[in-house]
């Protein structure tokens, strides 16, 4: 089993004719991902790797039966392809895109409240489920199939947690990269909560890092609702205050919060063993398996 | 992206916010010139990035021309934490009985913007949210809707505001609040929106940071951004699109390079853990093609603190090969490699890219662990 | 008992320094309304007929524990009054004001579906449980306690029906004028299902008019849902096609939709009789009762 | 509020939207100069406030200066439905392939606003909707954001527009639904959109519909609006202040005057149950005071077809004792009442208005269903 993801959801690709859009579905065909269409205004009726393309969202999901996205559209264009995807609706959208205005996500935000979809990102790798099906840019080659779910605010540190683990001999249920946003649609605890249910993800690593108060608050969230066992990471823990490192959101405030320090303590407090390197959290998944 | 004090005011008063009659200044004489028109007591301001300007000396007082040019003298060319001012706001010094505060910016805890009000204006506001909370009145704003005008009353009056000058002070939220939405704003405050003996309110500073990632639709504050802040790296940083938060310049002594926020970090976090000290957070961000990883290189070079360099690239969107090609590239510019390179690469297109790189300039590891260790060993040996 | 007002009912009065206010304020409070508040901004500390003035409706809920509104605020400001009301929040509120641009409304009524507050009105006159409160202008005087639950689109019409109920010794539970607007809050089917809820309602009496198509949709429900005898009403048989009469509702469409025929034969097919005069549906109900 | 076809092409060209070259015209001598300027051939357009101009005769295309003069005589003047043509717009022919429709209104059923777009355009487009209601694509806006792109682009695909001219028109529903939603309109449609040989669209004909309630701030719109539309009445009815749909001509003979869209449409249908014929709907609203009253009276007296005059008020808001001043007061300018009035009076301060009515000149009945037969035979007897 696995989360959100798996070998029958059937995506349709916004922005499937862009540079990134082709090269990606190409790499998530080869995965073995379930690509039933694009969606590219202008472009209805071409094809891009043999997927046929819509002009609307809406128009792969009743022509194709899409109820996934993944979303490549550029920065300006990005938050109205959201709305369309969560007007189509869709079960799930992930959005890689990165240099979304934060107040065009925080008005897509508040629509996804009234909304039944997840949305991964954005500024996200996507989500993987091994062996399945993937919808983004993780690189397929370095997941197995397995038991650990990984959910992480973080890209490329993700691929380096995993390659870790599968160095090991540990695959993986669900990858899913939340993205390093300050707004972001399933955050932690949401992912968190979906790993508690899936009863093939035996352990959980949480993979987060400096700004913001998502860790400590995940922290309480694990601490009151989940029995699975967690291995944290936090990167950052040398950043100096009021120094903005790449994401948006990763800043230690002037005021001393959201410093590496106290979301590990947070979940030390909450049980959830925090690793120094990347290696030491597969270490650690190791012990618990 | 932020703007400086003199260009915020100019927004917030094209939209309607009271603020005191100023010039900028560039030059001593300009500014005792301004300043006798304006008549005084004046004050004049450093116009620099740099938060507590006016307790490192970068505001100053003065009741005539000679004052007046005593403290340009003194505040032109002068250095504020590694800033140099090269402007001064020369503006009337304004006679009031209250310190307000009023502010508007993201909470991304829920991802909608929120509003504040405060009688405590006129000292650092992110000390009174954490001694005293409820001193100031926030109001969450739904994006979609916008500010209904009775958030606004109610922050002023939450806030305790004198009801002789609530209805100006509820207003200039307003008015401030829709900028913010119009023009992509960060976070907009006025501290100290200043309350005279006749019950004006004029606002005395002015803060307006613009979202980085919108500036596309701001054109016209896009223009007003200063690059090249005063380092010469980060103006070689700016220079090379490593815009503000993909380079960080730090103290240590091996430059890092990195694909990816969080990776990067953790690269820092591994150099301070095997006992080496960071110089630099870089990341060349996502689909970095050869000219881009060859320019970090140089930008990481450039530092004369650097002694070795981890280059740690874990590829998604980014390909191993382009980025071996870059390295490459850059490396084939020197006749000698400046400092040893440590190469990691893993990922999309890793293992064409380990083919590509060119071993006799760069040392290739396999694991983030050997790389790490090996550059911090590097550059303990320049050091022995 | 009664819907959604009774002698427990806290209301505030929004506008209450403005003459339509202050009337009727001082004609609520002889009726025995407990106003227990006004909030006018900028006239905070004053006192009206008695009543404390907040600057803010929170500071009204906050310190009189009102939990229902009464909006006379003039219609340029009306809007800003009803999202001040939904965001205190409270349970009730009823809005008298006449002309609030439908725009306006439309954002009203988009914010009030997330809301759990009921909306009366705009351009409505108000809600009375007789002998107990009454929150709006209508004159209490007509009106006498019983178990008839009157709902109607119209103001002077409504009091027009309870004259005529009254006059035969027929009293009502609740008496709810919905408004005359396009886009109001509490409709003919929200206020059906409250008193179908209410066990001292023994009939109830609609009382429609020509344009859209409320009537038809609630005889709709009547046929699905409620068990209540009821009596209808419908205004405007004799309004001719493309003629607007009064509120801005009130029209019979070019293309047929909206006309009083098929108001009535809907309400008909749903076994709810059609009164032909005013009296006529007093008649009625005295059989029903 | 209706603005005309050259207003709202005016609003809709200011904003982007492209329409045909045109002008108005008052004279025939004006509207053959511009003819000719413009070049043949040209549409002569009757600018009132009627649907149907068309087959009504209130549209002639023109091939040359002899025509034009002609058309223009001929509908400058003309009675159309009543209301006589003071002004065309003289327009450029387009030569088009294609005719589309794009509107945007409010959807009273569920509260929101409506695009709406499709291929049959040129035609009546409520006939369309009736036999054919998929020909349409609607796509309902959320208030609270506006309209998304990607809903005009939707609306406009799903509609089944040609590809070629898909990105223009979504692009003018765009535009036309932030006009609609920035200027209070009530209908805002473009009917046809023509589409050119060379996949251009031109907006042929303009409808612009403004909510009545939202002029106070449309002042600009405001003033276009044209009072007094050709009746004698209605013009006087306007400057009483009984706007629009508060008064509204019949064909009968019982004049009537009451307080309350609903009890005013329920005494109308009354005076049709009682044998007698309603020769106005006349509601003089809430809380009208005395000289509100004694206008309505005196409007309903001008009405040569009025025998008798009914007057029904329930005084919620409007009070018996000012209702009883009003007809005390209309009742005095006049040696002899010239028709019957008949008056009821109920609610609040009834009894201190039946105390105030001057039994010689008005006759007072306790009942609607007596007032209204009063009245019925007074205006039978007039007529016997």
């Amino acid at each position: 089993m696995s989360v959100l993801v798996d070998s029958d959801t059937r995506v349709v690709v916004q922005g499937i004719t862009g540079g990134e859009g082709r090269f990606h579905t190409e790499q998530m065909i080869e995965y073995g991902t379930n690509v039933v269409a694009g969606a590219v205004p202008g472009r209805g009726g071409q094809e891009v790797e043999g997927v046929p393309v819509y002009d609307t969202v809406a128009g792969a999901t009743r022509e194709e039966d899409a109820n996934a996205a993944v979303v490549f559209v550029p920065p300006a264009f990005a938050a109205d392809a959201l709305f369309e995807a969560l007007d189509a609706p869709l079960d799930l959208v992930v959005a890689i895109t990165e240099g979304i205005p934060t107040q065009d996500m925080s008005r897509v935000y508040r629509r996804l409240q009234e909304t039944d979809t997840h949305l991964i990102g954005p500024n996200c790798p996507g989500i993987i489920t091994p062996g399945e099906t993937k919808l983004g840019i993780l690189p397929g080659n370095i997941f197995a199939s397995g038991n650990v779910g990984l959910v992480s605010r973080s890209g490329t540190l993700t691929y380096q947690i995993v390659d870790n683990l599968t160095q090991r001999g540990i695959g993986q249920s669900t990858a899913v990269g939340i993205g390093g946003d300050p707004i972001i649609g399933t955050d932690f605890i949401g992912t968190l909560a979906l790993f508690e249910e899936d009863p093939d993800t035996d352990v959980i690593v949480m993979c987060g890092e400096i700004g913001g108060e998502d860790e400590e608050n995940a922290a309480a969230y694990i601490d009151e609702h989940v029995e699975t066992p967690v291995v944290g990471f936090i990167a950052g823990r040398t950043a100096p205050p009021g120094k903005r490192m790449g994401h948006a959101g990763a800043i230690v405030s002037g005021s001393g919060t959201g410093t590496a320090k106290s979301k590990i303590e947070a979940l030390g407090d909450a049980g959830v063993p925090v690793g120094t390197t990347p290696d030491d959290v597969a270490e650690h998944v190791e012990t618990l398996l | 992206m932020k703007l400086h004090e003199y260009q915020a005011k100019d927004v917030f008063a094209e939209a309607g916010i009271p603020t005191p009659e100023s010039e900028l200044a560039r030059t001593v004489d300009e500014a005792v010139e301004i300043a006798d028109d304006i008549g005084y007591p004046v004050a004049i301001k450093a116009q620099v990035h740099v938060g507590g300007r006016g307790k490192a000396g970068g505001i100053k007082l003065v009741d005539d021309s000679e004052e007046a040019r005593e403290a340009a003298d003194a505040i032109l060319g002068m250095d504020l934490k590694g800033y140099t001012v090269k402007s001064v706001l020369v503006e009337e010094a304004v006679d009031f009985v209250d310190e307000l505060y009023v502010g508007v910016t993201m909470d991304r805890g829920v991802g909608r913007p929120v509003a504040m009000v405060s009688t405590r204006g006129g000292v650092n506001i992110e000390e009174v949210a954490d001694e005293d909370p409820d001193a100031i009145a926030r109001e969450h704003i739904d994006p979609a809707f916008g500010m209904h005008d009775f958030q606004a009353r109610k922050a002023v009056y939450d806030a305790g505001i004198d009801r002789e000058v609530a209805g100006d002070v509820a207003s200039i939220l307003t008015t401030l609040y829709d900028l913010w939405e119009e023009r992509d704003g960060a976070d907009a405050e006025i501290n100290p929106l200043m309350v005279t003996a006749d019950d004006e309110v004029v606002a005395a500073d002015a803060v307006f940071n613009i979202d980085g990632d919108a500036l596309f639709r701001q054109p016209d504050l896009a223009e007003m951004e200063e690059k090249a802040a005063g380092d010469e790296l980060e103006a070689k940083a700016n220079e090379y699109g490593f815009e503000g938060a993909n380079y960080v310049r730090l103290d240590g002594s091996v430059g890092i390079i990195g694909n990816g926020a969080g990776l990067v970090m953790t690269t820092l976090d591994l150099v301070d853990h095997y006992g080496g000290s960071p110089a630099n957070f870089l990341d060349i961000g996502g689909g970095a093609k050869a000219e881009r990883v060859a320019n970090a290189l140089d930008l990481v070079f450039s530092d004369e603190n650097v002694d070795a360099v981890v280059f740690n690239i874990f590829g998604g969107i980014t390909r191993g090969d382009e980025v071996a090609n870059g390295i490459n590239e850059a490396l084939a510019q020197f006749d000698e490699i400046p400092k040893p390179v440590i190469v990691r690469l893993a990922g999309t297109n890793a293992e064409e890219g380990m083919e590509i790189l060119n071993t006799d300039l760069v040392q290739v590891e396999a694991t983030l662990e050997d790389a790490v260790q090996a550059a911090v060993e590097a550059a303990t040996e320049v050091n022995a």
